[in-house]
């Protein structure tokens, strides 16, 4: 229970709240988007972190070592990152569509635009 | 050569390999056969599976012959393989009904990608289902969520983009807080297989990491089942996206979402973590009943039918969850049953709601006046529907209630009892509202008067009718399976 | 780390900036990535969130424009998520293992098979493959639809004819 | 302009030493770090690299739209196709150990294809995203 | 036909009606025989029915599980037997009035009547067989849902709200009161079926006067204050709609549900041992008595009408509440000869209507010089609504009273009596001022002849009841035989 050795977890957390932080609190969709990168960012640590093993090197095994870091969150984090940049895309493809649409990214201004909607309707 | 052992791989393989073959061929009519062929090939294949679990009980799969753990596991138990029925059922029925209706909503070029992506959804969706591995979970639920992005952001009107694009942001969301869910459960345990998790979750020394997942995922999954707080993406996403989509989306996306979560509570976690050591089960019921009063209320007020039955949604997707909550026997029965009743009835009506978007470009409040004149079935069609949905005895929406108010009976909770019943009233209210316009208002301008809705649209949508009122007196598949998975549930893990 | 905590923390101001940063912040996190021995994760980060993601974004801002309105939220919501998730968060990681202990489940249960009779099992000395494509290969066959799917996503969104922006209904 | 040239000339000389690196890392993914995934995204940055030097005409030109979105599909059906193979083979879904007598070659081969799939896809996708979004205006719609 | 085939047929045929009408919808000739054709084909298959009954035989049909360990099933008792045939025998009359009736107002949407009132036959048959309380509780659904087109026939503001009451009031009754009781009685007793001497043995008195109560008031249809409301508001109705509401279906299959309740599900004998039901009496006497006073103080004739018809209503639930043998009796005759009563008050207030287009009471003045025959019936359902021989009401009131008296119910006896009282203050006035007082207006001649006919026949049965009561009777008798 030493703070080292949760150290990392923290790290993760805080990093985590930042992503968060910007995808609630920012208006802009880009901006939305790269909040939500680093919220998934975030996540590989938490995976990869623990599987370090000191002394440890990486899991590609050969005679000269005997200790390797753990594979199997790698893997994991591989898929997690090409599903993050695939979400990534979908949404600038989408946020493109929608300043083409709107003429605008700014959330609150996209919202008075359907509201003028409302209103003709 | 594909003998019956190997029907779980099928199950998903066949829809996925259809993406790829349809973007080769790009050919829309051919795009429409081979995701029409497909859906009902899975369709076929649930059943199949469904006959084989109830025969032979649990079924498992190890894909590439790795053996579970190290290797990734199919798993088809009375559950998964209810929900399969659902799904594959559902998927048929939409992808029949797609042709005309996308041909009339999308520009040719788009035709073969949206089938593309159909089946994708579609793929992925059971792919979620059947799986037995949590991190596989997750990445075919990012398949049906990003092809479940892209089908509602082509909706017609354009704040269909956005509404595509709220989903997005909070869908990935919610599926990160499963991943972080996840990945604690592996760093407590060591193992992604969910048997294997529940076995080893046992012998857990330290829970706080494993509460700390049992919340993320809870969160996780309610965002992406639309539960009371954090239902806002959905009546903009039911509302703008094509009607098919529409009629996809509220049949099974969210029904696979609540899927997950009972799996993971009752499988994976067990009674023990959940209902002991989090007030899981107190939680639940008060969001849901929260959920049920507020978004009915909200339904009765709406301007837009599509609108008006997403809220409806909202608060039919209480009552699973309230069942859920319940976590009985007669409950579990209610949420599963009800998963599955409200598929085909909230599946019809948007069925049938695209029948009139077909006809009147717009699905306004305004052009139910007089629809029974201008299109009776449809009209008719969508009173049998709001039946169920009421839980008027002879449709499928009644066993639903009759089993969620014995759940309640049983837990002594009359409160509880008491007021799924008065709220199914607030839904007579709303349908009530439609039937009013619908037969004693004369047509008005925006009445669709080009007729009925073509019969490629009207026979799909029927289908789905005539089950609700099946359903309503046949029960044996659904309440027998329900009951089945219910049982299997409580009785630990599958 | 405490550079990408910082760089998370900055990114508040001018979009290309933000983007720029974003960049940084990944090789960073590829750096970090590789001090942990995750040698294919890192090579990844680094291609896909210093390389493709800043293209893309670059891409976007250049059709959308970069200028972002100042945040017109209460920051109170936010903040209040953020302290829940928090606390969750470090009241959960308390039970966790401590950094580096081999004696943690996760490295004593199922990895250890993967690491000694991988190689031999599967002819491939790099365990990270070996796992990624045979044992968990149906997860690598998902990633891959994921691509997949986004990709086409993609062109069904952006291929847009011009006739339809017109016929866009605005009730 | 000057810079203009020398981007050019460098480019020429850079782009196959890319392609080549990315084959380096998709056939040596078995023993040192990298793999169809890493292969890919390089491949594509060389071909962006290509179209933002030489403009998005000539890209086209090298990979046309449809072949793009053919190595799109191909990818998967590709990684799919091992998957049936197992079946077709008697074993299960993905099951490499029946594609070869030596199961130990049988997971070799299946390896390989696989990760030839990945590669393919992943270039595919990466060189379409920026097609879609290189062939776009500020005003929007795509502008041929 | 063995009891079974009978048994559906009677199910089938007023369906099959609903499905030819509908497809005659375009000949109004056929529409109108096929109408007459399916009510007298269901009259028969009821009429053969009853032989087996009488013998104390108890046909039965059990279609298919609807849920787990409850079937979707029929079964004819005494009871249910006798309501059939009233039903399935005033429907005959009923489309001949209706015809007559439609007709002569040239009414829209003629195919639509005919249609939910086949169907609503079909759901009243349904509740009339039920052999558990599920399959009661689901055709009772579906009579509220089937005659709500009836009811807000016309579709203006006034017809909808009128609608809406309707159907506010009894879903809303049924869903929030009788479907918690049913899934209770489930819980408590593991089953449903209707068991003579009732099949809540054990449960303990507070529960059984809980359920009761759920039970009296989730069965709105019966009228109970203050779930009566519904009754006056569905009078926006065309007056065919108000017979087949008062006399033939809806009210009868809430009362019939009322006394199958308290006769197969709690069982007399158990009440009478708990304190549970004696609330029953006094709420039902009140409701008697108010409503006979409502009835008293209205001027329009239907409306008078319906709040009569809430205090008859209420006679059959009193009567089932003493719990006495001769008053449960009582009740079910009641049931018949309220029915046949009230139906040709009601032919006659439409004729009125169709003939003279008079609705007030107070414009009646001299009416029976122009429509002897009209209110020669009229006078006749008056008769027996105040229980006065030779008319089919003093029966069963005559049954009622001498099983109240029996338990030395004397609150039931007080009520009886003064109600019959109060019955006779507000139709002999209009009696009177028919015959008696000089007649105005401009001259009009009988109804059209469909209607007097129907009115007459229906006049008819009602003395026929009086005279021969033994067919109700035996069935009667046979209820509490067992």
């Amino acid at each position: 229970m030493t703070f080292a050795g949760h150290y990392t977890y923290w790290m993760t957390v805080v990093l985590m709240v930042g992503g968060l932080y910007i995808v609630i609190a920012r208006g802009n969709l880009v901006k939305k988007l790269i909040g939500l990168a680093i919220f998934q960012t975030s996540v590989y640590l938490l995976y990869i972190a623990p599987g370090k093993l000191i002394g440890g090197t990486a899991p590609i095994v050969s005679e000269a070592f005997k200790v390797y870091s753990n594979p199997l969150p790698h893997v994991l984090i591989l898929t997690a990152i090409v599903v993050g940049v695939a979400t990534l895309a979908l949404g600038l493809a989408i946020a493109v569509r929608i300043r083409e649409a709107y003429g605008s990214i700014e959330e609150d201004e996209i919202l008075a635009v359907n509201g003028s909607d409302e209103d003709r309707a | 050569m594909l003998s019956a052992e190997h029907l779980p791989a099928l199950q998903v393989a066949v829809p996925l390999a259809a993406a790829p073959l349809i973007v080769l061929i790009r050919r829309p009519g051919a795009a429409w056969a081979i995701a029409a062929a497909v859906a009902a090939f899975a369709f076929a294949c649930s059943v199949m599976l469904a006959w084989r679990v109830a025969a032979e009980g649990v079924l498992s799969y190890a894909l590439g012959s790795w053996a579970p753990p190290w290797g990734i596991e199919y798993r088809v138990d009375a559950l998964s393989a209810f929900v399969l029925v659902l799904v594959a059922s559902i998927g048929a029925v939409a992808a029949i009904y797609a042709r005309r209706s996308i041909a009339a909503e999308l520009p040719v070029e788009q035709h073969y990608l949206f089938y593309a992506m159909f089946s994708l959804c579609l793929a992925g969706l059971l792919g979620m289902t059947i799986t037995g591995d949590a991190f596989n979970l997750f990445v075919f639920m990012e398949i049906s969520s990003l092809s479940m992005y892209v089908l509602i952001a082509l909706g017609s009107h354009r704040r269909a983009l956005l509404a595509g694009f709220q989903y997005l942001i909070l869908g990935t969301i919610g599926a990160t807080c499963f991943v972080i869910g996840v990945g604690l459960l592996y760093l407590s345990t060591g193992t992604l297989n969910m048997a294997d998790l529940a076995e080893r979750l046992q012998h857990v020394r330290d829970l706080r990491p494993v509460l700390t997942a049992l919340a993320f995922l809870t969160v996780g999954m309610s965002l992406k089942l639309a539960l009371f707080p954090l239902h806002l993406w959905l009546p903009n996403a039911y509302t703008y996206a094509p009607s098919v989509v529409s009629a996809f989306l509220a049949a099974t996306a969210t029904k696979v979402a609540i899927y997950v979560l009972m799996r993971f509570y009752f499988t994976v976690f067990g009674e023990r973590l959940v209902l002991e050591a989090l007030p899981m089960s107190e939680i639940l019921i008060a969001l849901s009943v929260l959920a049920i009063v507020t978004a009915s209320l909200v339904a009765v007020f709406q301007e837009d039918l599509k609108r008006m039955f997403a809220y409806s949604s909202v608060a039919q997707i209480g009552y699973i969850t309230l069942g859920v909550g319940l976590a009985n026997t007669p409950g579990l029965t209610a949420a599963t049953v009800h998963l599955f009743n409200h598929g085909i009835t909230k599946g019809a009506i948007f069925l049938l709601l695209g029948g009139v978007a077909f006809r009147a470009g717009r699905t306004g409040f305004d052009c139910a006046a007089g629809l029974a004149r201008t299109m009776p079935f449809t009209a008719f069609g969508m009173v049998i529907a709001g039946l169920s949905l009421i839980g008027v005895p002879g449709t499928a929406g009644f066993t639903s209630k009759w089993y969620l108010v014995l759940g309640a009976i049983e837990l002594g909770q009359w409160w509880l009892a008491a007021l799924v019943v008065a709220t199914s009233l607030i839904a007579v209210a709303y349908v009530w509202r439609f039937v009013e316009a619908a037969y004693l208002n004369e047509p008005t301008a925006a009445t669709p008067r080009a007729g009925e809705a073509p019969l490629s649209l009207l026979v799909p949508a029927w289908v789905l009718v005539a089950a609700c009122v099946v359903f309503g007196f046949e029960t044996s598949f659904n309440v027998g399976g329900a009951r089945a998975a219910a049982e299997m549930l409580l009785g630990g893990g599958p | 780390m405490m550079a990408a905590l910082t760089i998370a923390m900055v990114m508040q101001r001018n979009l290309f900036s933000v983007v720029v940063l974003s960049g940084v912040y990944s090789f960073l996190m590829a750096t970090v990535l590789v001090a942990l021995d995750a040698v294919d994760v890192a090579m990844t980060e680094a291609s896909v969130g210093a390389g493709i993601s800043t293209v893309l974004l670059l891409g976007a801002l250049y059709l959308c424009g970069g200028e972002e309105a100042k945040p017109l939220r209460r920051p109170f919501v936010p903040f209040a998520v953020a302290i829940v998730i928090v606390a969750a968060l470090v009241y959960g990681t308390f039970g966790l293992p401590a950094f580096s202990d081999p004696q943690a489940p996760f490295h004593t249960h199922v990895v250890p098979r993967y690491l000694n009779d991988g190689p031999k099992e599967t002819g491939v000395p790099n365990v990270v493959t070996a796992v990624l494509a045979s044992y968990r290969g149906f997860d690598t066959l998902g990633e891959v639809v994921v691509v997949f799917t986004a990709g086409i996503g993609v062109i069904a969104l952006l291929r847009t004819p011009r006739r339809r922006r017109g016929k866009e209904k605005r009730e | 302009m000057r810079s203009e040239v020398v981007l050019r000339v460098v480019g020429k000389l850079l782009i196959p030493f890319m392609l080549l690196f990315a084959l380096y890392v998709q056939f040596h993914g078995d023993f040192g770090p990298g793999g169809g995934f890493q292969a890919g995204v390089i491949t594509a940055a060389a071909l962006i690299f290509y179209g933002l030097i030489f403009g998005l005409p000539a890209a086209r030109r090298v990979a046309p739209d449809w072949l793009v979105e053919s190595l799109v599909a191909l990818g998967v059906a590709i990684y799919l196709g091992v998957g049936f193979a197992g079946l077709a083979l008697g074993g299960n879904f993905l099951d490499y150990f029946v594609l070869d007598p030596n199961p130990v070659e049988g997971q070799h081969r299946g390896i390989f294809w696989v990760e030839v799939g990945v590669l393919v896809t992943v270039t595919g996708v990466m060189l379409k995203i920026f097609y879609m979004f290189a062939g776009r205006s500020r005003s929007g719609g795509p502008d041929q | 036909m063995s009891g079974a085939q009978l048994i559906g047929a009677s199910l089938l045929v007023p369906t099959l009606g609903a499905l030819g009408i509908s497809l005659a919808g375009r000949w109004p000739n056929l529409r109108e025989s096929v109408t007459l054709l399916s009510a007298v084909l269901l009259f028969a298959c009821t009429t053969s029915l009853a032989p087996a009954v009488l013998a104390g035989g108890v046909p039965q049909l059990f279609v298919l599980e609807m849920l787990p360990g409850i079937a979707l099933g029929f079964r004819v008792e005494p009871l249910g037997m006798l309501f059939a045939l009233v039903a399935s025998g005033l429907w005959i009359v009923n489309s001949v009035y209706s015809i007559g009736y439609m007709r002569g107002n040239d009414e829209p949407h003629q195919t639509r009547f005919y249609v939910c009132f086949a169907l609503a036959l079909a759901a009243t048959m349904g509740i009339a067989f039920s052999a558990n309380l599920l399959t009661l509780f689901l055709f009772y659904e579906a009579l509220t849902l089937v005659t709500w087109p009836l009811v807000t026939h016309h579709g203006d503001d006034e017809a909808r709200s009128g609608g809406r009451t309707y159907l506010g009031y009894l879903l809303g009754s049924s869903i929030v009161f009788l479907l918690p009781a049913v899934i209770a009685t489930w819980a408590i007793a593991g089953t449903l079926e209707f068991t003579p001497g009732g099949l809540l043995g054990g449960a303990s008195s507070v529960t059984l006067g809980l359920l009761l109560a759920l039970y009296m008031f989730g069965i709105g249809k019966a009228a109970l204050m203050p779930v009566h409301r519904w009754l006056p508001a569905a009078m926006v109705a065309p007056t065919p709609v108000s017979a087949l509401l008062h006399a033939v279906a809806v009210v009868k299959a809430g009362v019939f549900a009322v006394v199958k309740v308290i006769v197969y599900v709690f069982g007399t004998e158990a009440l009478s041992t708990t304190y549970a039901s004696d609330w029953l009496p006094a709420v039902s006497g009140f409701t008697v008595i108010a409503a006979s006073v409502i009835a008293l103080r209205s001027d329009n004739l239907k409306r008078r009408l319906a709040y009569s018809t809430v205090s008859q209503l209420s006679y059959v639930v009193l009567a089932a509440a003493i719990l006495a043998p001769l008053s449960v009796i009582g009740a079910a005759l009641h049931i018949a000869a309220h029915a046949v009563g009230k139906i040709t008050l009601f032919f006659a207030a439409g004729a009125i209507y169709t003939a003279a287009g008079k609705t007030e009471v107070s414009q009646l003045d001299g009416i029976g010089r122009r429509m002897p025959w009209t209110m020669g019936a009229f006078a006749v359902g008056v008769l027996s609504m105040i229980g006065l021989p030779p008319a089919a009401g003093f029966v069963s009131k005559w049954y009622m009273l001498a099983g109240a008296l029996q338990a030395a119910h004397w609150t039931a006896v007080s009520v009886i009596v003064a109600s019959t009282l109060l019955n006779a203050a507000y139709f002999v006035p209009i009696v009177y001022r028919a015959f008696l007082r000089a007649p105005q207006g401009k001259a009009h001649g009988e109804a059209p002849l469909p209607m007097v006919l129907a009115l007459v026949a229906s006049a008819l049965a009602t003395l026929a009841l009086f005279f021969f009561p033994q067919v109700p009777l035996a069935l009667a008798r046979a209820l509490q035989g067992g």
